[in-house]
């Protein structure tokens, strides 16, 4: 079977750990098509998926750390990875930069994910040939 | 140009029924996660699909073979998505 | 290329909505074509009349207001379900048109959004 | 001994309908938040009942005076629980 | 004091089953009459081979089986439901009743809690 | 009208702020209930509720703070405010007790909710009058 030639794509997490299968669907996701030849641009958190970039989650030690498991492959896969600031900063996910502006306790942005705006959907949108949203469960 | 749709909503969520409304003729359709749950559905006739089949294992769904339904991995889905420049997730 | 961002969710319950809308937005800001669709209990939003002070939330009315101000090709609303919710469309609020929703209708588009 | 059933979902979950049919003759019903959707809901006969009115104004459903249905505020929510030892939340 | 916890939803797609069962098993270490009744799309929690590893996930089987000796009194399926899912009652694992939810069913209880 | 004696009340929350009207409706339920002459023995976070109880979260200035909110009517009432612990920590809310235990780089749990078992909602099941959950939308 002819294989068509390598894709980029750009996936949209909207649902949290837990909360939704999103997450789990989406990196097994990313994984196929890295493995499939394509290439992943950028992962975006958006909505209650910034919640997967929290660098406090403390899963039990017989559950998986979905926050690790996607630092990992996005470090190994030296893929850009996005939280949208808006959807974070409301939800209690902020990064050093936010910490010191809104003179906040503390920062819980995990590794390596970014801010930034809803522009760098938009760009995705014009740049990835496939844009894939793995939503809430409900 | 066919749509690849990808639904991730049980066959009881409002949205099944809106996406069952806007399959063309030509397009494809994959149930994932509780979305495979339509394999068993009664209320909800479904049309010819594709289902993850770990999402399908998980619930326990795999004898539940119905005529129309195949069942794909994440490299069947990847698969699907380079064959479908349009996908549309419900 | 011309994006549709569909809302079918009722407001003020959750958060989705809006953030459908900030995407709307956001296109519209960056001169990408888009259009709003407001399908089964999503209709509701285009109610007129929404005072949502004692809820402590902005009316999504006044955010709907501007959408063709900054950009936003069309607002439509889903035929079938403004009967399900007793709304008339010449009710409905920011000059809304009513549409059916066939499998047609979504292939104008070139990308289709729902949260 | 009569419930009061307290229910926050859409008419189109599909909780709303299994609250629906667990109601007893001497039960009470009030909506809040989405549920007020259902004083407009054509494909879900809706019986005597309450609702919120902060839901409902945010909603612009005011004007859609239904036969059968009382407006309560959040005091009067209260007053609703003091007269019913058993109280379910959907 | 007899509760009543209901689990509607489908197994994997969220936690909130999980979370519902955690409070009939803290009811059940506490010597609280508990009951567990699945209802609606919850009937599915009582299909028999279950295999979510490629989910990353424990099967909801396996919490369930501990039910009863944790202390929990019965397992309650709704009957409609398991027509409406294709389930029929010999099938269920977890020895699991079917009953009919009538208002006077839920009478019973003196609290009933659902997430 | 007569009305009833005092009747004690507990909260349940499992609804997030934004994602749901729980933390709203729950608030304004909860000032009512006092207003009319009860008692609010406790607020129980659990699953997404504990969402609520997050120190970091910084919304746009036009948009009301429900965590603040729900701090200063706790403070102001006396309020005793759990978040469960299992729901909290998988979640990515910690308090310094669990940062340090699991070595984690913060601690996020907003004054003055603390962790605490499902115990806490037995307990609650058996001592209060009456005993309300506020739920996610969906």
């Amino acid at each position: 079977m002819t294989r068509s030639p390598a894709l980029s794509y750009t996936l949209v997490i909207s649902g949290a750990p837990y909360t939704s299968q999103a997450p789990q669907s989406a990196l097994a996701f990313a994984k196929a098509l890295i493995s499939g030849g394509h290439k992943l641009d950028r992962v975006f958190l958006y909505g209650d998926g910034v919640y997967l970039a929290s660098s406090l989650v403390t899963p039990p030690s017989d559950e998986v750390n979905w926050t690790q498991l996607w630092s990992e492959f996005l470090m190994q896969t030296r893929t850009p990875a996005v939280a949208c600031i808006a959807s974070a900063l409301r939800r209690g996910i902020l990064d050093s930069a936010e910490q010191t502006r809104y003179e906040q306790p503390a920062s819980n942005i995990a590794e390596p994910f970014e801010m930034a705006g809803l522009g760098d959907w938009v760009e995705a949108t014009m740049t990835s040939s496939r844009i894939l949203y793995f939503l809430p469960t409900d | 140009m066919p749509t690849l749709h990808i639904i991730n909503k049980a066959p009881d969520h409002p949205r099944f029924p809106a996406c069952l409304r806007a399959l063309a003729e030509d397009d494809t359709l994959v149930l994932i996660e509780n979305a495979v749950m339509a394999l068993v559905f009664e209320s909800l006739p479904l049309p010819p699909c594709y289902a993850l089949r770990a999402d399908v294992n998980a619930r326990a769904l795999s004898e539940s073979s119905v005529t129309g339904v195949k069942m794909i991995g994440y490299a069947g889905l990847v698969v699907l998505t380079e064959t479908h420049q349009r996908v549309m997730n419900w | 290329m011309h994006t549709l961002i569909v809302i079918d969710r009722l407001p003020y319950g959750d958060w989705h909505g809006r953030e459908a809308l900030d995407m709307a937005f956001s296109l519209a800001a960056f001169d990408r074509p888009v259009t709003l669709l407001f399908r089964g209990a999503g209709v509701n939003w285009l109610r007129p009349g929404q005072s949502a002070d004692q809820l402590s939330q902005k009316s999504v009315e006044r955010n709907l207001s501007a959408a063709t101000i900054f950009g936003v090709s069309a607002l439509l609303a889903d035929k079938a379900a403004l009967r399900q919710y007793r709304l008339s469309s010449d009710q409905l609020s920011q000059s809304a048109s009513e549409t059916d929703l066939t499998p047609a209708f979504y292939k104008q588009f070139d990308a289709v959004v729902v949260l």
